[in-house]
């Protein structure tokens, strides 16, 4: 469980980092690149709503091949998985408690314009 | 047991209360249980004689771990569940119920009626109506609340926030801010008056007020306000010095202030000095004494006050308090007290002399007769008849400590017989 | 740590408390927690980005467009391929060539800079334009624009960061100190720069392609 | 636990006297010291924090104007109040200190995994109270929570104190990540998980929250600062921005952090009762579990502080019923602690008397939070005073005294001395007595409506204030008190402490007190749970 070996001798190359050979970093850099070129294409096609899935579904494929290979995710330990994980969960967790308040708000609107304390009559909610 | 919340003047208060005197009781409860048990324990294995006793080595019980997560987890969905429901209630506005526009600024709550009448500090709403408050801020986020309502909800620039409620009974109840929001933050206070239906509604089409400042010149009013708002107890008209600058000549005057710059007086300076007054202050005039009238003029008599202001060419007598006059015979049929108070409210005690406890310019009159303190030389003084009939003739002489020498004399203008009605009324203000 | 002077000039450095590779694996976990709060600190940004193009669709659309996509997609592919020369120092440390690794490290602060120069050109085009904050336009696109400026401005933050820290490598990396069995500055470097390209990867669509 | 005793006698040399100065102190890496540099530094903010709130309660023992004229004052001294107690005392408080000394100890390490970024933790969070120090030149008047839009038209140092507020906050970040690392990679040989003593579990959560959740208001602050000095327009309404948003983001993190400041003393508490009611402690894996629960839940409840700051009645009711989910691992906790007591052999040690006072303490700080849980019940407490007891009971009277009982429990270790058993429980009384004598009152000022960060109030609320104000005094004087006599056992005690006097079966005191710089002569050997106490009820082992 821990990593708290008795001996301070020089360890054993196989208990430090994986290696990747030259051929698979190659051709992540190809795979990114192209996917980019995917990116700015798909961006030209409506999606409509979609559009921003699309570009973030695309990006985190990229983000996942960064992680996976440039950064030997793939070959850590799970501990560093949970810990990769962590954060992205967070990050949902905080959008969605935001979102789940600002569009259901009665008057989901911030007014650029001040009305003036007159005019608020004509601020309605619903 | 422990049943404080206040009064319930709205329909929905009760519900609030009875989940709150819930949740009271079951904390009670769990409380004393355990904490009781605590120290239970604690008396009867307390190790005695200095010598440890064996104990059993008790790991744990997944039974007793099962009862202590599923009980907690029933009461909680229990008390969270009504407090959803009431909240729901709370929140459910009703679709009819007539709208009063609410808008925070630092440090007032102005307050606008479906007619188009205005009010600021105090929220006039009829009894047994329900009441929405559609609610904005000039500046910065102020909160609304009114304890007796059991209703609170902050209230944000550039967005619009509700609440609603229905009073159930005729009063006057305490409006606070609740959001922190600056400097006077903790007097951004107003009342709601609640009002029978008729009273509302005679109340609500009375704009007599309106109409007369509508009339009014803009000095005209100024003139006035310079009385009732008792400008006048520290701004001179004729140029003599009082506690504050004489407004004689006052605008367009280059001033020296006490930071060592100098200042033009404009609209701007005459503005924020009535909303702002110690941010400038002139040099030789002591900081501190002026209160912020932020909150406590609206927007038109800040602009008439300013033309009164520059209207003062020519040395003035101090315009006769704008009090009517009452005939003598009225006077007489008075008590004492009524009459104290009188002198009181005309004679501008009011200004600098609270009857709440507040300090301002002066000590406050609430408690004052019979008390004791100390005096700015360091000698003390008791409050009695003789102390105040001299503070009133000569108030630079005896002044209380940690106030300044600013109330002027009034020999001549009170006779010793007012000044007697004068201490009958200061004995009834507890 | 008063065994500095005993140091071997190659190989992992003495250190009191625990052993070498219970070392490079705990500087990783360290190195990877780390880029987690980097995260979680662009979490709040993207967050932010999220509820205000919920607000304000098309201002966000219109926004993007006065962007320049040309230099996004330019600046993404320097960034990809400093990733690559970055991955390759790495994989040069593990083998313990020294010099390969100054070469590819030099190569990757290079990218960052050109990412720099390239990014500022795009500032000073929005300054002279107007569009930076307190400036007349600015208000035309002020969520967007606030947004892309506090985006791109902590990413650009971060790959100075970056080029610091991996200057700090590649002077190891001269002084030839890395070697099979120690070279977790080389790792922890590249791994703070891939963090800075995995961050842009997300931007570069959500602010100059879809907005 | 049959731990290696390592108590042998080594001539003397411990982690304080081993090298001398004040300069092998500041450039120490060893976590026993780095653990009392900031000790010290907290301590000096505690005693700054408590002036500031000192002269607040004077200024309200009275209606009107007492002794400050201008609110102006009294809404920096609140801020400030806020500022030093959160950001630079109880943030850093238990973990940074007690911590620091502790987990290394506890897990049978030589020291955290990166000593010298403990170090450089200690300097940023030195550089962070300076920037801070600074800013009182003009003194921000916000309250410590900085809402916008008054932050950003606010015309004090706003900028320079949440700079400040972030550099602290990097600061807990490098601590929370090297707790982590160390409890993941150091522990001793035998020293598995369901081993660690519950305080370690506690920290853990604890990093797990301060590496995780720190950065969210860093750069919410960041924000903040770049709109007041750029205009980006972001929170500022006047340019398109929600101020609500801030306080989403604001809250996010200052909830939890709640949890920070609590889940050590959590520890602290589970530490200190069985050790002194000679029982194992009761439902150990349900206790940990709860500090994982609690610290989980702690990422989801942060809109409770917001129900009627004007988010939606929906966000409104999801957060109600999430918010009730901390309740339940909360109440396990406290369960456990008061059955660990059952048929013990209890002595009243100064650390028990403080346990037992913080679990009653804080069955009154969990209780009342279930009125600001409660939807229809928190519109009205919401910013009274009821708040601000609910909050100082979960914090004085759970994060604060469990730092105190950490440390007059710890002490013999820390010092090497003991301290004057008599003259600590008066302290205990004084602190115990003066706290609930300043807050209860403000339970029930609370519920008469009472508005917090007030500077004056109607006159029907005056007794009540007077009564807090009071018992504000007596609690000072009871914090002085307990601080001054360990300070003057530490400096002057004459009495030496036995490496474990209170027959503790944790690691920490299975060596020689003061620890040796390395800790442990040799590395202990761990075969059993910390809390193996009593006579075993059958034969099996552990």
């Amino acid at each position: 469980m821990a990593h708290n070996s008795h001996s301070s001798h020089a360890a054993d190359h196989s208990e430090l980092g994986h290696i990747i050979p030259f051929a698979v970093y190659r051709n992540v850099l190809i795979i990114l690149l192209i996917l980019t070129i995917i990116t700015v294409a798909v961006s030209r096609v409506d999606f409509g709503v979609l559009n921003i899935v699309v570009a973030m579904a695309i990006a985190s494929v990229k983000a996942g091949i960064v992680a996976a290979y440039f950064m030997h995710l793939k070959y850590e330990n799970p501990i560093i998985w949970i810990y990769v994980l962590f954060p992205i969960i967070l990050l949902f967790l905080m959008m969605g408690g935001i979102f789940v308040d600002n569009p259901t708000r009665r008057d989901p609107k911030i007014y650029y314009e001040v009305p003036a304390a007159t005019e608020n009559q004509s601020a309605t909610n619903h | 047991m422990f049943r404080y919340l206040p009064e319930q003047a709205s329909d929905f208060a009760h519900k609030v209360d009875w989940i709150n005197n819930l949740i009271t009781d079951i904390s009670v409860f769990f409380t004393v249980a355990i904490v009781g048990s605590m120290i239970a324990f604690a008396i009867i294995w307390r190790k005695r004689d200095g010598k440890d006793h064996e104990t059993p080595r008790i790991e744990g019980s997944h039974f007793l771990e099962a009862v202590w997560t599923i009980v907690p987890t029933i009461i909680s969905i229990y008390v969270a569940a009504y407090g959803y429901v009431i909240f729901d209630e709370m929140r459910d506005i009703p679709e009819d119920a007539p709208t009063v526009n609410v808008t925070g600024q630092m440090w007032r709550w102005d307050f606008l009626y479906p007619n188009g009448k205005k009010t600021t500090g105090e929220l006039v709403v009829p009894v047994d109506e329900p009441v929405k408050l559609l609610m904005t801020s000039r500046d910065v986020l102020h909160s609304f609340f009114i304890p007796a309502m059991r209703v609170k909800m902050d209230v944000i620039p550039k967005q619009f926030t509700s609440l609603w409620f229905r009073p159930v009974k005729t009063g006057e109840y305490r409006v606070f801010c609740t959001e922190y929001c600056g400097r006077d933050h903790s007097s951004m206070l107003a009342s709601l008056r609640v009002l029978s239906k008729a009273d509302y509604e005679r109340w609500l089409n009375d704009r007599s007020d309106e109409a007369k400042a509508a009339r009014m010149k803009p000095a005209d009013l100024g003139k006035e306000l310079y009385t009732q708002k008792g400008c006048n107890a520290c701004h001179s008209l004729d140029g003599s010095r009082l506690v504050g600058p004489s407004f004689l000549k006052l605008y367009g005057k280059e001033e020296a202030l006490a930071d060592g710059t100098t200042v033009k007086v404009d609209e701007n300076y005459l503005s924020s000095s009535i909303t702002n007054p110690n941010a400038q202050i002139v040099a030789g005039f002591p900081p501190n004494m002026m209160p912020s009238f932020a909150g406590q003029v609206t927007d038109d008599e800040l602009f008439a006050m300013i033309e009164f202001i520059k209207s003062i060419e020519e040395p003035q007598q101090a315009a006769p308090a704008a009090v009517v006059q009452e005939d003598a015979a009225a006077l007489a049929a008075m008590s004492p007290e009524q009459r104290g108070k009188r002198i009181y409210e005309t004679k501008l005690c009011i200004t600098c002399h609270s009857l709440d406890g507040s300090p301002l310019v002066g000590p406050t009159f609430k408690g004052l007769y019979g008390k004791s303190g100390k005096l700015a030389d360091g000698s003390t003084y008791v409050a009695d008849e003789e102390y105040i009939r001299n503070s009133v003739y000569d108030p630079a002489s005896k002044v209380v400590e940690g106030f300044a020498p600013a109330m002027p004399s009034f020999q001549g203008q009170l006779s010793e017989e007012d000044v007697k009605d004068l201490i009958e009324f200061l004995k009834t203000v507890k | 740590m008063s065994h500095a002077s005993a140091q071997p000039l190659k190989g992992p450095p003495h250190i009191h408390h625990m052993d070498s590779v219970t070392a490079y694996h705990a500087a990783k976990l360290g190195m990877w927690l780390f880029l987690a709060t980097e995260i979680l600190l662009f979490a709040v940004l993207f967050t932010a980005f999220a509820i205000y193009r919920w607000y304000n669709l098309e201002e966000f659309h219109a926004g993007s467009h006065h962007l320049n996509w040309i230099l996004g997609m330019t600046n993404t592919a320097v960034l990809l391929f400093s990733s690559f020369t970055a991955a390759l120092a790495v994989d040069a440390g593990q083998k313990g060539n020294n010099k390969a690794v100054v070469k590819l490290v030099g190569v990757t602060i290079a990218c960052g800079a050109i990412f720099l120069i390239i990014k500022y050109f795009e500032y000073s085009s929005k300054y002279h334009h107007g569009y930076f904050p307190g400036q007349a336009n600015y208000l035309e696109f002020k969520n967007f624009l606030g947004l892309y400026y506090c985006m791109t401005g902590l990413h650009a933050l971060h790959v100075i960061i970056g080029m610091g820290l991996l200057t700090w490598v590649l002077l190891k990396a001269k002084k030839d100190r890395f070697s099979h069995d120690y070279y977790t500055p080389v790792e922890i470097g590249a791994l703070y720069w891939h963090l800075v390209d995995l961050i842009w990867i997300y931007l570069f669509p959500l602010l100059y392609l879809v907005g | 636990m049959n731990a290696h005793s390592d108590t042998a006698h080594h001539e003397g040399k411990n982690y304080l006297n081993h090298e001398r100065g004040l300069w092998s102190w500041l450039t120490t890496t060893d976590h026993k010291r780095i653990g009392l540099l900031y000790l010290y530094s907290i301590l000096t903010f505690f005693l700054a924090g408590g002036v500031f709130a000192l002269l607040m309660r004077t200024e309200l023992a009275r209606a009107g104007a007492d002794i400050i004229q201008n609110p102006e004052v009294y809404n920096v001294y609140f801020t400030l109040h806020g500022v030093l107690m959160i950001f630079m005392f109880i943030v850093p408080g238990i973990p940074a200190t007690m911590g620091n000394f502790l987990l290394p100890l506890m897990i049978g390490a030589k020291d955290v995994a990166f000593p010298r970024l403990n170090l450089f933790s200690w300097y940023i969070y030195v550089i962070g109270a300076v920037m801070a120090g600074f800013a009182l030149i003009h003194p921000p008047d916000t309250g410590w929570t900085f809402y916008a839009p008054y932050s950003i038209k606010s015309g004090s140092s706003v900028v320079l104190m949440t700079a400040a507020a972030f550099v602290l906050g990097f600061s807990s970040i490098l601590t929370g990540l090297n707790f982590i690392v160390t409890i993941h990679k150091l522990r001793a040989p035998g020293m598995t998980w369901f081993r660690l003593p519950v305080f370690v579990w506690g920290t853990y959560a604890t990093a797990v929250i301060q590496t995780l959740a720190t950065p969210v208001v860093g750069m919410t602050l960041v924000l903040l600062l770049m709109e007041r000095v750029m205009g980006v327009g972001v929170f500022n309404p006047d340019l398109g921005g929600d101020p609500v948003l801030f306080e989403h983001l604001f809250w996010f993190y200052s909830h939890p952090v709640v949890y920070i400041m609590v889940l050590p003393a959590f520890g602290v508490i589970g530490e200190i009762i069985p050790v002194f009611s000679r029982k194992p402690l009761f439902g150990y894996k349900a206790v940990v579990f709860a500090s994982v629960a609690i610290a989980g839940v702690s990422f989801i409840v942060w809109a409770h502080h917001m129900f009627v700051a004007g988010i939606s009645d929906t966000a409104a009711k999801v957060f109600s019923i999430l918010t009730f989910g901390v309740a339940i691992p909360t109440a396990v906790k406290v369960f456990n602690w008061v059955s660990t007591m059952y048929k013990g052999s209890i002595t009243f040690a100064t650390p028990m008397l403080y346990a037992i006072a913080f679990v009653f303490l804080f069955m009154i700080a969990g209780t009342t939070g279930i009125y600001l849980a409660t939807l229809a019940t928190d519109v009205f407490y919401h910013d009274t005073y009821f708040v601000v007891a609910h909050f100082h009971y979960t914090i004085q009277g759970g994060a604060v005294i469990g730092l105190i009982a950490a440390l007059h429990f710890w002490f013999p270790k820390m010092s090497g001395k003991m301290y004057n058993e008599t003259l600590a429980k008066i302290a205990f009384v004084l602190v115990v007595v003066g706290f609930n004598l300043t807050f209860l009152p403000q339970f029930v000022l609370g519920m008469e409506g009472m508005p917090r960060r007030y500077y004056d109030y109607p006159p029907e609320f005056q007794t009540l204030h007077t009564i807090s104000t009071i018992g504000a005094f007596i609690n000072g004087i009871g914090y002085t008190w307990a601080l001054l006599n360990l300070a003057f056992a530490a400096l002057f005690g004459k009495v030496k402490a036995p490496a474990n006097p209170f027959n503790s079966l944790s690691l920490e005191w299975q060596t020689s007190s003061p620890p040796p710089h390395e800790n442990f002569h040799t590395v202990p050997e761990v075969t059993d749970y910390p809390y193996a106490y009593g006579r075993p009820l059958s034969y099996e082992n552990h």
